[in-house]
């Protein structure tokens, strides 16, 4: 339990299974094996040590420095440089050390890459990696889930996968799309998760949500690590029907697919374990309000953090991080109404 | 290295188009037949025409928004920049973004120009970094303001410009304000050639209203750069002789410091200068003068003409 | 009509009637008149020159450069400057030149000042002035409405007022609170509108939101600019009774009177010129979905910026940013459902 | 100026407590018995002890993640601080923060510690601004790594304290590495107090193991801003001798660097001279260690015991 942060392992389906971060290095190595202008840069991402996580670990040597490049401390001036490389067609693969870092690069995504090509066609095809979430006891600074800053800007792309497979797929994508896309890591999944991920190429289409769960009486919409406290939080209520979509990307959002989940159970209970006030969900819960009414049957009910910091302290972020006992709760409350 | 004459006769006459173009748009946005606001570069003609004519072909450019000649010679016309000016289809931004705001065209090796100060640094080193990585023997120049200078950006941009030893080069143009604030407002001291040796980056102060000089200073860097020399800083000692945007009057600049350096303009300077050393007479420089006029006329004309963009376009372009 | 951009001239209610952008100058002045700790810093903001906007002017000769800081271009610094003057009592009024230049200083807002007190009980009592919001042909880069950033940040206040009175009692009351406030000023506004404030001391409570119109068909939740336009549309439509709430304070959220005046009509129309997705409008939407659901009579419907930068030119930016007409066609099909 | 006998003494008792907390944590981490991360700071002691000694009582500071002597000379107990680094009610961020983040207590003059570099230094600057607009002689000081001299935030803070002329002292820790990368991958040159002359801020490069060097350096600063005079870059030279965290095995760092820095321990330098100075006897400085052990593991015992913070405080002080 304690290694795997409390996550459901996925189902080893047949076949290999790895983990979520081998998952991810494997996506970046063979971009970078089937494109020369693939690169990957930040801090203490190259040479021996692969970067904070480890997730770069072995590319500088397969793939040589000037590909695997270490930055100094300058997330602003990195993140801009990907930009010019970028504009020449390069196509950066840049890691933020913790995704709690990135409010740091902020001008370079939201007033540059961001509007680029909206404003004079200049297209920067980066992909940032951004290890985020917390429950591991990192502390305010080292736990942040930050999608929303970048869902509310126009003209980016933003990622979360939950499983092995929609990471290295969905990370496939971002590097060959022409936009700057944000991919955020879950972090707690790194190594707590294992899961089938075919071999070789293996891409997830941007901007499609998937349903993971089918289910007739309550509808779970989550993304990131959130996606298995779901899952756990429906297998303790074994007498309610839940139904899961996982959003996978949150800009551009899958409408279709959220407006037929929620019609199909006309409950619906919207989570994330970023900040709920003015996060992903309230967009979620928004637009069903706006365009699925008619379908509910019931309040749209959001959990998410709380609006706090993220505490470092367990009894303190145990309470700020939504639960599978709250989820549980408010699966049968809504089952109820 | 020398410019041969007939360069020099056509730096003149890119100076003085930028210098027309800048007069006739400082006169509509007077008459209110501008749209939203405006920045004159008047007495930068020197250092963004030698910036323009000193990079080559294939080397790439970031100017700023008083860098109006770089633009010019690097091919964008005049009646384009005027369509961007006036929000027309016809602008590099097809109505989408301001004034000399966004002016990209990658055809032309021009970066389109943020607002947020310093963001054209970080962005050309890594123009650079791409020439680098790929042994091409291509420069990515990009240029300052004495205001900008004091960013966070333009620290993080200069260390890792010469940490990679990137093919870069920097143009501070020491204008003597930001907006309303003077130098002095700014930091202690103002010798931006000195600041770049915390970086170990060669750098060198010029008259900034002195073509020749400038023109010098900017090929010597850019042949750096090719040669695997690694960045360089050239500090443009300069005078913004307008405000800082042309609703701005600048009561706050002394009129004494406009009179010492109106005997130094840039125009001025090099007209002067080819004719004392014969190399071009008034007669053909008034025919120069005539011509930039005209053009600048047409282009107006037909930025004028030129249609809005449409409505229905609005989401267009929003993602690649 | 030009020169006040549309926008509705307030009523001048008997006294003085005063613009927005002289309420707020006022309410500067006065609080450094009664307060030595408050001090104003900022880009251009000092001497004779007083601001981009010229808020501030006469400051600095009033109360000496020392109390009228002008800044280097460094939004990073001098707001956590500002960080380091505030822990020690000060009370700095930091002008952002325009508020898209706000994202330059992230760090140091929502980092630093954010979570100061709640990490380690460091009071940071500054305000910062955002001259925000467009329609006045200003581009992408000096039109921007970035509060929803600021909202989904757990530890700030954000303000957005609509009236001079609001401006100025509000500005006062964020001048007075213990807590880092984002003022949002509404750039349109400032010379475009005048209205009655009372004379000397004025002070608005952060956290109430107020009722601008009555009206029993339709409620319409905003703030800032948009009020005037909501105030319009309803004239436009004199057969439909048309509600307005001003939410005036974005964060705290004033929750109560949203979840009133969404089930005073049970129709309601949440709008703001921001950006919609993932905008505040999507906070107060999902919010009155979740608690107001049994009231309501009709979809949510939500009017916002669209997912675009804020274009340039005339016809790009009408169609980019709510007008009268879109909103009294919402009013009216709100009515009619 | 001269230290009296009593008063370095009394440095050697600070130091051997910082080393005998740092000893102590790196165990427990190691034996799993910690939470989250934590980071070692040995080979730091003199830097930090000596800023602690070298600041008035009425001075502020606000020390980075190695700083803990700061903490400690400066008044925060070592049970305080085994509280914040458990998550116990009893740590100065009452389980907010992690490890030595956000240790601020303004009763000791000490500002919280931010984890995005370089956010000590502008707001340290604030607090130096705030004593010269209230005309009080009082310094800020706060220390900055190699890795975050190249964080854009530093230039625009050392910009505006030169401008301004605030009482600002800033420690560069140069410990050759951030994170895993070494100094070379960081900057073409490491030599900091060459670039505070790019701000014409007066500055100084130490031996950062010696503490008396240190604290003459760190006093000299102190006192110029005190003064008048305006701030100080103060570079120390140092190595750091674990990993960036104790998670951290710092297999990038050559051995034999370890090796040769070992040698220039300085708990041990400041023992020897001591005893070669005859300033102390080997039976009082052993005493010393004696009760540095002792002090530390009664604070553990006290931390370890101490509640863990009520989850029903969670909204607790989101606003002042
Ligand atoms: C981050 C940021 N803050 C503020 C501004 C607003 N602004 C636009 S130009 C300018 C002055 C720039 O001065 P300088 O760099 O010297 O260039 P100059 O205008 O003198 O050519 C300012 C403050 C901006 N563009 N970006
Ligand atoms: C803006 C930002 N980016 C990344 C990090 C992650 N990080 C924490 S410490 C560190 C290395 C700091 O190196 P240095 O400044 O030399 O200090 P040292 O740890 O060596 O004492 C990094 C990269 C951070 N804290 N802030
Ligand atoms: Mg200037
Ligand atoms: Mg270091």
């Amino acid at each position: 339990m304690n290694d795997n942060f409390g996550f459901s392992e996925a189902p080893a389906s047949g076949g290999r299974t790895i983990t979520y971060l081998e998952a991810i290095s494997e996506a970046i190595a063979e971009e970078m094996e089937r494109d020369e202008n693939v690169l990957v840069l930040g801090e203490d991402v190259g040479g021996e040590f692969g970067g904070a996580f480890k997730v770069t670990r072995g590319l500088a040597e397969r793939f040589g420095d000037d590909r695997v490049l270490n930055t100094p401390i300058a997330e602003l001036g990195f993140t801009g440089m990907a930009n010019g490389m970028a504009l020449m067609g390069l196509r950066p693969i840049v890691e933020m050390q913790f995704a709690d870092f990135i409010s740091t690069a902020f001008d370079s995504i939201v007033q540059f890459a961001a509007s680029a090509h909206y404003r004079w066609g200049g297209k920067i095809p980066w992909v940032i990696r951004a290890p985020s979430d917390g429950g591991i006891r990192s502390g305010p600074y080292h736990s942040q889930n930050p999608e929303a800053w970048f869902v509310h800007t126009p003209g980016l792309k933003v990622i979360a996968p939950s499983t092995p497979a929609d990471a290295k797929g969905l990370l496939t994508a971002a590097i060959r799309d022409d936009n700057p896309v944000i991919f955020f890591e879950a972090k707690p999944l790194y190594r707590s998760i294992r899961g089938h991920v075919p071999e070789g190429e293996h891409v997830v289409p941007i901007g499609k949500a998937a349903t993971v769960r089918e289910g007739s009486d309550v509808t779970i919409i989550t993304y990131g690590s959130m996606v298995h406290v779901a899952g756990q939080a429906a297998d303790s209520v074994p007498d309610v029907g839940v139904r899961i979509l996982d959003l996978r990307t949150l800009k551009p959002l899958d409408t279709e697919a959220i407006f037929e989940a929620a019609s199909a159970t006309g409950k619906v209970l919207v989570m994330h374990a970023a900040n709920r006030n003015t996060g992903v969900g309230a967009e979620v819960a928004a637009l069903i309000a706006e365009e699925a009414f008619e379908y509910l049957d019931g309040p749209i009910v959001r959990i998410g953090g709380q609006d706090t910091p993220v505490p470092f302290s367990p009894p303190l972020e145990d309470t700020y991080r939504p639960s599978v006992d709250i989820v549980a709760e408010a699966i049968k409350t809504l089952a109820a109404y | 290295m020398e410019l041969s004459s007939e360069r020099r006769i056509e730096a003149y006459a890119w100076m003085t188009l930028t210098r027309a173009f800048d007069d006739a748009m400082v006169a509509m946005w007077k008459q209110g037949r501008g749209l939203g606001g405006a920045f004159s570069q008047r007495g930068h003609e020197a250092i963004s025409v030698a910036a323009g004519m000193a990079l080559g072909p294939d080397d790439v450019v970031a100017p700023m928004h008083r860098d109006l000649g770089t633009y010019l010679v690097r091919g964008m016309t005049p009646d384009r920049i005027f369509g961007n000016l006036l929000g027309k289809v016809t602008g590099p931004t097809r109505g989408r973004d301001a004034n000399l705001h966004g002016m990209g065209d990658l055809t032309l090796g021009i970066i389109g120009f943020v607002s947020h100060i310093p963001q054209a640094l970080p962005t050309t080193l890594g123009v650079a970094m791409s020439f680098k990585l790929r042994g091409e023997r291509r420069v990515a120049l990009t240029t300052v303001g004495d205001g900008g200078f004091t960013s966070g950006g333009t620290h993080e941009t200069l260390n890792m410009a010469s940490l990679y030893r990137a093919p870069f080069v920097l143009i501070v143009e020491d204008n003597k304000y930001a907006y309303s604030t003077p130098l002095d407002q700014q930091m202690r001291s103002a010798r931006f050639a000195e600041k770049a040796a915390a970086y170990d980056i060669p750098s060198v102060k010029v008259d900034g209203n002195d073509f020749d000089a400038m023109y010098a200073a900017v090929f010597t860097g850019i042949d750096r750069a090719r040669e695997g020399g690694g960045p360089t800083v050239i500090e443009a000692d300069t005078m913004r002789m307008l405000g800082h945007a042309i609703h701005d009057g600048a009561e706050y600049v002394p009129a004494e410091m406009l009179e010492a350096w109106k005997a130094r303009d840039p125009v001025e300077n090099l007209r002067r200068r080819l004719l004392e050393e014969e190399t071009a007479t008034d007669e053909q420089l008034d025919a120069v003068d005539r011509t930039a006029q005209l053009k600048i006329q047409e282009a107006i004309a037909t930025a004028v003409a030129a249609p809005m963009p449409d409505p229905s376009t609005l989401h267009e372009g929003v993602y690649a």
